[in-house]
């Protein structure tokens, strides 16, 4: 080793206890050529929070974080300082202080959508119900409920792990990370259909797609409510169960998702039809038919991802957004809980929910209007 | 001589690393004349005692050339502004700028750690994360501009969260 | 409960377990309509392996399985079924009694490369390089070398899920899952740099490009070797480290990738340039001048992927395709573990390395060659 | 009658869930005459003495119809060419097809759990996973065409591996 590289080494050592001095202007950042084309921004400042009436990206990564202090003065310096970073970030500009820079450069569709929990819902005195218990949960303390939901969704999986990173290095004074859940969804445009979960379902059928219908049933004003459930297959015994076999637990055939009764995805069932012996096309005890709410505004916006963690379980993450968890969601969970084919091969094992809050305007932060 | 410009920078430890300053927002003057766009100001979190610093990229719209004499916030016992220049000895140094800043006619200056910077001595108080602090600038003619300035924490990612780890509130 | 609803899950349950009857045809199957235009099939069948030379794909799973038996009658029986498996899954079609037939429809770039660790090598009499210790290596034994590695690319997680999920079935009586390691790189097209990693370095330059490039250094007439090995960024010092400092420890401008006495990614680094003081441009101690090889022939393919597991630490997956990784991949390792300025702040935890064996003929399985 | 359907077809222990016969690869007969393009062929995995299925898609590329009237292999006591029908009380029976298969001019049949296919009764030795299964087809003309079958394992993937789990080698 020779003397030069001796010092040069205890100068870099130095740097990497003391924080070096020197940073990259925005003049420095190589330019990305050839972006493909899909690489769009979603805007961020808004009256409504984005990540939500936004058509999902291929991956999400769900962050929940409980507050050191449960206080209005941590809260609001923690949603200004990600609030900032959102804004930034999901305009394919780096974050302040961004350590690479580079890595914010490819948007993809990035949004980044806050939820609060009860004990702040509580704190703002913001409507937020409570979550019954479902006789078929098996819930598992490490998918609890948290003071926060970062919802970071994003078409490029290194722009998100990015995001991730600088969202959670500026919460980390003020925040503890209890989970990050990730998802994934088939490939833009891979498929006409809904969503494919991994059992091979057609997924979100009946989800709201106009702006009449987002008002109607997933906005209250400007923010809306969410519930993130972790839904664990099991895959073992499900892998047994043929096509038929499969129909008929969910009610729709898989190859279209139409229902039983129909040609398409989109086709009404006729929870009347019978078949030739006089047993209902479509079984009542059918996955669509114990979801599926019949009064009207009773259905909901499901966004959920597919998860599939090395060792740790596949499934769905279920993530609906509703005006009213309580009107609209549990009615349908419990008609769920109380009977359902496919409670044999899926357990809920995570769940949380959240109130998602306005959205912010320029150079203001998300939960101002919520915090005034 | 960059071995010694970094052994002297070292010494400034306020500084953080890093920063982009690509900019998609900006903060417009909440008191006095607008000399200058402001765009994405900052301070580095601190405890009270220490001192810190203010980056931002100021943005001169005008034609003609704009001179920040001084700076002033009620968060520190002194402010002043600062260069960092190569001594004689061929070191990089932090110094007073004696003039003060001046940004060109539709010019602009990038105030970034290893360069020009607002310096805080002698903290009054913590400086928290998410913290807003005010800044005064003061021009030639007298006339000023305030500046509202987020208050950025600077930790590593917590990538293995599952394992214990010892946290600080702040 | 209505008594039909009772005899009906019945009929489920009897399903679940005794493996229902009836099977869907390729009738059945939905068309899938508006594919992105990047949904392409690589080919499967030729000489050599897909996934070598193949650009990589935004996704990666590398799976190690250990063999229940280590005999040629077990891996002849393996390989048939996972190279048919693979064969028809790459070409966006079903594998044979696959469960969910539509997953497999949007192929996504979907490779899958086999590779044979040392006690296979053993069985068939190959050639393949005992891999010495290194000394700055922390290997975790959850990340050790195994039988069998099957490295699974594709553009579309949904479809790289179900493909692995299609060959760890048929690989399970046969073999035992050791580990996953799910990696992803820059989406396609946002970077005309090589793949940044997540220490936001450009890693992989000196890459071979040509098809001479790789004739001369990865291919072996028609097999290669690889070597992965699970290198973690320890991010919390890391992040304290200056651009400068960042700089000076690569041997590389950030932003660009070019080297310190270049402009430009692919410019050649001037090792003797020296600076006014009389020290070298590019320090000798840095990551850049130590990995780099500069006899003929000592350059090797790198084609890693980041990583960020939830919880479980982030960094890359070191993947080195080399003609021979004693020559290639192990002077440029020691060279590292003796001195690099990097070690600061990375350690490899896990290492394990593979004779990739030539490609499968038409009607043919992976390995037929070597077994013969 | 579907719900007598599934539990008729539940006795059929041998069958397995699901199956997609779409189709990148053709096995060429390795013996005898070419009178069908046999696509896809598997058989599923099962123990000595147990009985299994054989399912291919039988594709008659020829401008008149093709008659199977028996099949046979090494690996059973008996094999069978099966149908399922709807007996007379609506209920699905499998039952040996009596004529054997007739495969349309430019047309193909599909062979597929549930619906016709190839019967192996008392197998001899176990159908091993990966194993290949050779099978004699028989036409009215006496003739035979040789197809070679995949055996393919019916087992769900290990989706928590980290956890203990009992391991059977087969």
């Amino acid at each position: 080793m020779t003397p030069s590289i001796g010092r040069r080494h205890l100068v870099t050592g130095a740097a990497a206890l003391g924080g070096l001095a020197v940073g990259a202007g925005a003049h420095e950042l190589a330019t990305r050529s050839g972006a493909a084309e899909s690489n769009q921004a979603i805007d961020f400042h808004g009256p409504r929070q984005a990540g939500v009436q936004t058509p999902p990206q291929l991956y999400a990564s769900l962050v929940g974080l409980d507050l050191h202090a449960v206080t209005r003065d941590a809260l609001t310096r923690l949603m200004r300082l990600l609030s900032d970073d959102a804004a930034r970030l999901t305009q394919g500009a780096p974050a302040l202080a961004d350590t690479e820079p580079e890595m914010a450069l490819a948007p993809g569709r990035l949004t980044v959508t806050f939820g609060f929990g009860p004990r702040v819902a509580r704190l703002l005195g913001l409507d937020l119900p409570e979550m019954p218990a479902f006789k078929t949960d098996a819930l598992q303390d490490r998918w609890r409920g948290t003071d926060l939901l970062l919802q970071i969704g994003c078409d490029d999986p290194t722009t998100l792990s990015h995001a991730q990173r600088v969202l959670l290095k500026d919460a980390d004074p003020l925040a503890r990370l209890v989970w990050v859940q990730r998802g994934f969804r088939d490939a833009a445009g891979a498929s006409g259909l809904s969503m494919r979960n991994l059992m091979g379902q057609v997924d979100g059928t009946v989800n709201p797609r106009t702006p009449e219908e987002f008002d109607a049933l997933v906005w209250s004003g400007n923010t809306t409510q969410v519930v993130v459930r972790r839904i664990e297959i099991r895959f073992d015994t499900w892998d047994r169960v043929d096509r038929r076999g499969r129909e008929f637990t969910i009610g729709r055939t898989l190859s279209t998702g139409a229902p039983l009764t129909g040609k398409d995805e989109f086709d009404t069932p006729d929870f009347a039809a019978t078949d030739a012996a006089g047993f209902p096309v479509i079984d009542p005890a059918s996955h669509m038919r114990r979801a599926r709410g019949d009064a009207k505004g009773a259905q909901f916006l499901r966004r959920g991802f597919n998860y599939d963690d090395p060792g740790d379980g596949a499934g769905l993450l279920f993530v609906a957004f509703a005006q009213d968890l309580r009107r609209q969601f549990v009615p349908s969970q419990q008609r769920i809980a109380e009977l359902d084919l496919l409670n044999r091969w899926v357990s809920t094992i995570g769940s949380a929910h959240y109130l998602v809050p306005s959205g912010a305007r320029p150079n203001d932060w998300v939960g101002h209007d919520e915090l005034d | 001589m960059r071995l010694r410009a970094i052994v002297a920078a070292c010494a400034a430890t306020f500084m953080v690393a890093g920063c982009g300053t690509s900019t998609p927002t900006k903060t417009e003057p909440a008191a006095g004349t607008t000399h200058l766009t402001v765009v994405d100001p900052w301070v580095k979190a601190a405890a009270k005692s220490e001192m810190t610093g203010a980056f931002a990229t100021l943005k001169n719209e005008s034609s003609k050339a704009v001179h920040i004499v001084s700076a002033s916030s009620d968060i520190a016992m002194m402010t002043e502004l600062h260069e960092v220049v190569t001594g004689a000895d061929g070191a990089m140094v932090m110094q007073p700028k004696e003039n003060g800043f001046t940004v060109e006619p539709n010019g602009s200056l990038v105030l970034e750690p290893g360069s020009f910077h607002i310096m805080f001595m002698q903290l009054h108080q913590d400086l928290r994360p998410g913290d807003q602090v005010k800044i005064t600038l003061t021009f030639e003619d007298t006339s000023t501009q305030e500046v509202t300035a987020l208050v950025k924490p600077f930790t590593g990612a917590d990538e293995k969260y599952n394992k214990k780890k010892k946290k600080k509130k702040m």
